[in-house]
């Protein structure tokens, strides 16, 4: 067993060599080794947060047909370390009838929230924090921390925008966390697991191929989850100001700034194991790990970016047809797809894999189809009562 | 999947459509039959399945697809149901979903699915038809069936009744999918209910049937009461059999078995309308033509037919019995056909072709000719729907006809007032010509010639000469009214202007007439039998394959030009007889045939109205209501009225009032209030000290308790 | 190892804490607080019993989980009455929603 | 002392302490998010009995909804944002003397049986606490009709959560 395949149980085992010899007892031992792994990710993720910035900025200017960050650096790629020196040494305030503690634990959270996401992200087949057997509801878990950092940081500004931005982005996180707990089952049915790990080694066939709608509808669930555009009304600038992280400034507004980037990229990475295969590509990833983690992070680029496409393309929604398009048609939709999805898999047992496949992908296609023609004959009514009837066209004749 | 679980999950489909339109999307018309529709493929495609795995097993007969559940405790032991799928439940679930599947397709065509609403149709009513406006001038369109959706969730039901009763392994489930089709049967027979005619024949077909239902339910009572078990495959079995046979009923010298043979039959005489309870089937063509095609020819008559046959191995146990059932069917298969040669309306004519076929059934059955009579079932199970889906197809042009004239009083059903629709209706006129020439038996190319030749060559073979000549009779007249048919409906020219201006109908409506037209054709070649006119061809596959399902293997008989010559005979001589007689009659007075003794069917309604009907009403009126009711009970009543009430007044002014009013009454009102009103002041509305109050008690209650238990 | 006392211990400590806050909290929210941590003292209870008996029997978690739904069910009708109590009344402290007294 | 113990201690402590600023705070937001660290606490106790989807789903539905719900329940009854006033009953002693009542009550009961020393049996290997919860919930030897019953009633209740909390002047959006 080399560095190159397992490099993980190697540098874990040279350590452990090390510290033993220092004369700590063993289970000392493993645990600072631990504690020198989540350091090792969370800086490693840290620096990719710093990279994305530059991404985000230089991706949203060439949308918006600008050139973007150009001065510091070749193609500006030190103006993030820029902005960080300035988020440091930006005055911090507290606004002065805050609730203190609350008002410091909150961005922490906020960060924490998404760190913790990465414990179960399998990078490589061997390299993964823990393979926790129900991981996918690790992920809402986590996500109901998140949550949680919202409220407090909207309600000890004190602030009355920021409570508003806050109890907005609340109900729309609680409220998208069901689509989207649902779509984490049906990976989970495919795999018979909730384990990170066992639902990218069962990705055979990528399950986008099995369930592309459950795809999409996870894609929109994290979206809003985000709090992005077109899911943005809690920051609504021109209402709203900024939303719950109004009063922040300085390094602890640079904490929600930094930790919704790493969410964005954390979820398409989170897109592209469950629906993408993950680290798999045709065998590479028994390659080496070192190409697995080459792909996982490119495929996580991959569904940042349609998300970042999304936000700049996309107009905002106003905060009542938001909820009433997740309560009244995602939900749904996600429950029958998902109800369908189990029967399909107990009945098709035992079928030839093609079969399989293309039943479940055009039920996925006829169900999506169907969802979307309910949606637009209902639209259609409502307008015609906006409109008066009057402009309903006239019954053609029929032919002979 | 597994077979068992797929077979389990082919009724359920079918209802599912039927709660989802009756309760959620009986607005629109378009998911409805979407719905019903989607719902009978994928039944079809489980029966599909299903079928073709039964084909993949060796010995199918003695190890079948079962799997049955516990159901209903019966003491020590379970009642259980399940699902069953030997050799002959196989064929009978090939022609079921097939003849399903293609009448739920033609029905979307029938109903004139994407034409206007009607100018002013009313629910319970066929569609009169709509005006449009098109390119500058009006005319009249047909419009579509207001109870549309309705429609389809019937037929949906019925559906789940026929795979039901077809797949269960016992008889109380077939039982239930027999009632379910009876029910359904009922409404859609009534579908138009506002017209008065449709109520009637509803109310003549439900009463009627359950005249046998009762029968039936009585034998399988009596099953159930001698064996304990009513599993097919339980009841089937030697011992159980032999101490059927055995055992004496003390019913008229019948044994055990040829009681609850006979029981089981009347059963199937109300369902497969044989005589004498074959009144309400003509009557049931008021309802839709899918209907008339799907309950009253493919398969609900067929199920009465596949009871008897599934009940064989224990009806043939009692000579007495078959002998009945031989009689009751060749009877019913001459008679039947004698009246056919009199009808003018296009759907009774192919009613009684209907009740004469199955008496060709049943008398096959009843000469032990078990396969004859499952194959002729299935045979005739498609040319039937193929001619009443065709008879359909053919009203539905005239109706076009009737609605571009205008002309009301025409009816649009009366074959005299057809004449020369080949040319209008191609693709109707050939597939009916198909079904009827497989009706007649013609000979080698169709379907009716092979399974009508067995049945020939077993009542040869096995010496029923009696029976042989009646039913070869019963065949020619079959060709004869058959071809009446034809030549009336398509040959010759127009005899009406409607007749003139007939047209083609839909694709939804002919597609089914076509793939229904194959198998009229081409199933009657997997029962070629081997030693056909003294050829050496392959083994009868159909033989081989349903045979499997009895316990003896049924003999193959040998070939025997007798009963050869004599069904080309009366099949070839019945279609030319038909055609020389009918090709140059114009208008029913030029018809010879109109005997009143036939036009009136032998005067049944008449005797039956006078034998039961008006009885039965001087009994309610006169008897009960006018006597019994009026005069002895209202008389009766008359006298407690007034006594009750004084001896009310009297409990009241001595007792009531001023012992129970005064004392109770008053008094423990009185008591409760003072209570009360001391006790009101522990009553804070606040819910912790009501709290504290109880945990103060419990504490000490438990306290006290654990502390005396414990010393 | 942890013996079986500690846990039931610990939660009947959880369970007179919230009995505690329910008895003596005035604001209704509070007293729904106080309910939330007695049931969660029941579900350590139910897992502890799952844990320190047969694994393979799942009543414990099963119950657990049940519990999960009574409460999730309670909070949302108990904090629905609350706002609906406070629309009408403009208060939310329990001892002056006292209506249902003679 | 193993270090099992220690830690169990340590999430007591945090637990109970958390819990009893839940139920003395003055500040009612600070009770609910005291109530978030109680139930997170609760959360650990079910990971050190390896429960842990028990754990997980303690998350998900009491900090992740229900403590929400708290705290937006807490928001919208107040007329300002501060807490003014005392927070407890004029006899808030007698519940304080009840709870300890109890406490003590329960801990002499649960002195006197004789299964409270039990240590636990270690969990076979290769044995998935998952999916024999997930079998047990949807088997019909099992718990399906209890799962199904609180299924029914947990919709039943935000059905009814819902018209009690609905306001018919001002909520109705839409029309």
């Amino acid at each position: 067993m080399s560095f190159w395949n397992d490099p993980l149980k190697v540098a874990a085992d040279w350590l452990l060599g090390i510290f033993t010899g220092w004369g700590l007892p063993e289970i000392a031992a493993n645990i600072l080794i631990g504690f020198l792994g989540v350091l090792l990710l969370i800086s490693v993720l840290m620096l990719v947060d710093i990279f994305l910035v530059w991404v985000e900025r230089k991706v949203v200017s060439r949308f918006q047909d600008r050139i973007g960050p150009n001065r510091v650096g070749p193609f500006g790629l030190i103006q993030p370390f820029a902005d960080i020196i300035k988020l440091i040494i930006k005055e911090d305030t507290t606004p002065s009838g805050a609730d203190k503690v609350v008002y410091n634990i909150a961005p922490m959270l906020s960060m924490m929230s998404v760190l913790i996401l990465w414990a179960v992200v399998p990078l490589a087949p061997t390299i993964l924090g823990v393979d926790l057997n129900i991981g996918a509801l690790y992920i809402i878990a986590a996500g109901a921390i998140g949550t949680l950092s919202i409220i407090m940081a909207g309600w000890s500004s004190n602030n009355k925008f920021a409570l508003i931005g806050a109890f907005r982005q609340v109900a729309v996180m609680v409220s998208f966390e069901i689509p989207m707990l649902t779509m984490l089952l049906i990976p989970t049915i495919f795999a018979g697991s909730m384990g990170m790990g066992r639902i990218i080694e069962s990705q055979q066939i990528w399950f986008v191929f099995l369930a592309p709608l459950a795809a999409l509808i996870f894609l929109i669930a994290a979206i809003a989850e985000l709090g992005r555009a077109p899911f943005d009304m809690a920051e609504g600038e021109s209402e709203l100001v900024s939303g719950y992280n109004i009063e922040y400034s300085g390094m602890k507004f640079g904490m929600f700034y930094a930790g919704e980037l790493l969410h964005a990229f954390t979820f398409g990475g989170f897109w592209s194991i469950l629906f993408f295969g993950g680290y798999r590509f045709f065998g590479l990833q028994d390659v080496s790990p070192f190409l697995a983690i080459a792909v996982i992070i490119f495929k996580a680029f991959i569904g940042y970016w349609i998300i970042m496409w999304v936000k700049y393309t996309l107009l905002r929604i106003r905060i009542d047809h938001m909820l009433g398009f997740n309560w009244k048609f995602l939900t749904p939709l996600a429950f029958t797809l998902l109800m369908m999805t189990a029967l399909l898999n107990a009945l098709l047992a035992g079928t030839p894999t093609w079969i399989y496949i293309s039943v479940m992908f055009l039920s996925n296609i006829l169900l999506a189809w169907i969802a979307t023609e309910i949606a637009r004959s209902y639209s259609r009514r409502e307008r015609e009562k906006v409109e008066g009837s009057g402009a309903a066209p006239v019954a053609e004749g029929v032919h002979h | 999947m597994t077979t068992t679980t797929l077979i389990w999950l082919i009724p359920l489909p079918p209802v599912l459509a039927f709660f989802l339109i009756v309760l959620f999307t009986n607005r629109s018309k378009w998911l409805s039959h979407t719905i019903a529709v989607g719902a009978a493929l994928l039944s079809w495609l489980g029966s599909m399945i299903v079928f073709v795995r039964a084909l993949g097993v060796e010995h199918l007969g003695e190890e079948p697809f079962e799997s049955s559940i516990n159901w209903l405790p019966t003491g020590d032991t379970w009642f259980r149901v399940g699902v069953l799928v030997d050799p002959l439940t196989a064929a009978v679930l090939f022609f079921v979903a097939w003849t399903v599947l293609m009448i739920f397709l033609y029905s979307v065509g029938y109903h004139n699915f994407g034409q206007p609403e009607g100018d002013h149709d009313h629910k319970g009513l066929s569609p009169h038809g709509a005006t449009v406006d098109e390119h500058g001038h009006k005319h009249v369109v047909p419009s579509v069936e207001p109870m549309y959706s309705r429609f389809f969730a019937f037929i949906g039901l019925f559906a789940f009744g026929m795979y039901t009763l077809v797949v269960s392994d016992n008889l109380l489930t077939l039982f239930v999918g027999w009632e379910i089709m009876g029910l359904c049967s009922y409404l859609l027979i009534g579908f138009w209910y506002a017209k008065p005619s449709a109520r009637d024949a509803a109310i003549k077909a439900f009463m009627t049937t359950r005249v046998g239902d009762v029968f039936m339910l009585l034998g399988i009572a009596y099953l159930y009461y001698a064996t304990g078990t009513l599993s097919f495959r339980q009841i089937f079995t030697e011992q159980v059999l032999h101490t059927l046979a055995t055992v004496p009923s003390g019913f008229l010298g019948f044994s055990a078995a040829g009681l609850i043979g006979l029981l089981l039959f009347i059963g199937t005489i109300g369902k497969s309308a044989q005589f004498p309870l074959h009144v309400w089937l003509p009557d049931a063509m008021e309802g839709p033509t899918p209907v008339s095609a799907m309950i009253h020819a493919a398969t609900m008559v067929s199920a009465g037919v596949y009871a008897v046959i599934r009940m064989f191995p224990l009806i043939s146990l009692d000579e007495k019995t078959m002998a009945i059932v031989a009689f009751i069917g060749a009877f019913t298969a001459i008679f039947a056909a004698t009246i056919a040669v009199a009808q003018n309306d296009i759907k009774r004519v192919l009613a009684y072709s209907t009740i004469s076929q199955l008496g060709f059934m049943i008398a096959a059955l009843g000469m032990h000719a078990y396969i004859a009579a499952v194959f002729h079932l299935i045979t005739h199970a498609f040319f039937k729907a193929l001619l009443f889906l065709g008879s359909g197809s053919v009203i539905h042009g005239m109706e076009h006809g009737v609605l571009h004239t205008g002309n009301h009083h025409v009816d649009p059903q009366d074959m005299f007032n057809m004449g020369g629709l080949r040319k209008k209706m191609p693709i109707t006129f050939w597939t009916f010509l198909i079904g009827g020439f497989a009706l007649s038996g013609f000979p080698l190319v169709t379907a009716g010639f092979w399974s009508k030749d067995e049945i020939f060559a077993d009542a040869f073979a096995n010496g029923y000469i009696v029976i042989f000549i009646t039913l070869a009779l019963a065949a020619f007249l079959t060709a004869f009214y058959t071809m009446r048919q034809i030549t009336l409906t398509f040959l010759g020219e127009p005899r009406t202007d409607e007749a003139e201006h007939a047209q083609e109908t839909p694709w939804t409506m002919t597609t089914p007439l076509v793939i229904l037209a194959v198998f009229a054709i081409g199933y009657g070649w997997v029962g070629i039998p081997e030693d056909f006119m003294g050829l050496h061809l392959q083994p009868n596959w159909f033989h081989e394959f349903v045979g499997g399902t009895l316990a003896e293997h049924p003999e193959t008989i040998a070939f025997n030009w007798i009963p050869l010559l004599t069904s080309l005979v009366v099949a070839l001589g019945g279609l030319y007889l038909g055609w020389l007689t009918y090709r140059n009659v114009n208008s029913a007075a030029e018809d010879r045939l109109q005997i009143p003794l036939l036009k009136n069917k032998y005067y049944f309604d008449e005797a039956y109205d006078f034998l039961f009907v008006k009885p039965a009403t001087w009994f309610a009126e006169i008897f009960v209501y006018q006597w019994m009711d009026k005069g002895l009970i209202d008389g009766i009543l008359h006298i407690f009225g007034p006594a009750t009430q004084g001896l009310g007044s009297v409990i009241r002014n001595y007792f009531d009032v001023p012992v129970i009013n005064r004392f109770f009454g008053d008094g423990s009102a009185d008591v409760t209030y003072g209570v009360g009103a001391r006790l009101r002041a522990i009553q804070t509305g606040r819910i912790q000290q009501y709290l504290m109050f109880a945990l103060v008690i419990f504490i000490v209650i438990g306290a006290a308790l654990y502390f005396f238990l414990r010393a | 190892m942890v013996p079986l006392s500690w846990y039931l211990i610990f939660a009947a400590a959880l369970f007179s804490i919230g009995l505690f806050g329910v008895l003596s909290r005035r604001n209704a929210v509070a007293i729904l607080l106080g309910i939330e941590l007695m049931l969660n003292s029941v579900n350590i209870n139910l897992a502890a019993f799952w844990r320190y008996g047969d694994v393979s029997i799942m009543t414990g978690q099963v119950f657990a989980i049940i519990v999960f739904a009574v409460a999730a069910a309670e909070v949302a009708v108990g904090l629905a009455l609350v706002i609906s109590v406070y629309r009408r009344r403009n208060t939310v402290v329990a001892d002056e929603i006292d209506m249902m007294k003679w | 002392m193993t270090g099992e113990q220690i830690v169990f201690l340590l999430v007591a402590l945090f637990t109970l302490g958390s819990g009893l600023m839940v139920v003395t705070t003055r500040n009612l937001v600070h009770a609910a998010l005291w109530l978030v660290s109680t139930l997170f606490g609760v959360a650990v106790t079910y990971a050190l009995l390896s429960a842990s989807f028990l754990a997980v789903v303690q998350v998900v539905v009491y900090i992740g909804a229900i403590a929400i719900l708290f705290i937006f329940a807490v928001m919208l009854t107040r007329k300002d944002m501060r807490d003014q006033g005392a927070q407890q009953n004029p006899n808030w002693w007698v519940g304080a003397l009840l709870s300890v009542l109890t406490f003590i009550g329960l801990f002499f009961l649960l002195q006197g049986w004789s299964g409270m020393s039990t240590t636990a049996t270690a969990i076979p290997t290769g044995f998935d606490a998952i999916s024999e919860l997930g079998t047990a919930l949807v088997s019909p030897d099992a718990f399906v009709l209890p799962f199904e019953v609180a299924s029914v009633l947990l919709v039943a209740a935000l059905v009814g959560a819902v018209y009690v909390a609905f306001n018919p002047r001002k909520g109705d959006f839409g029309k």
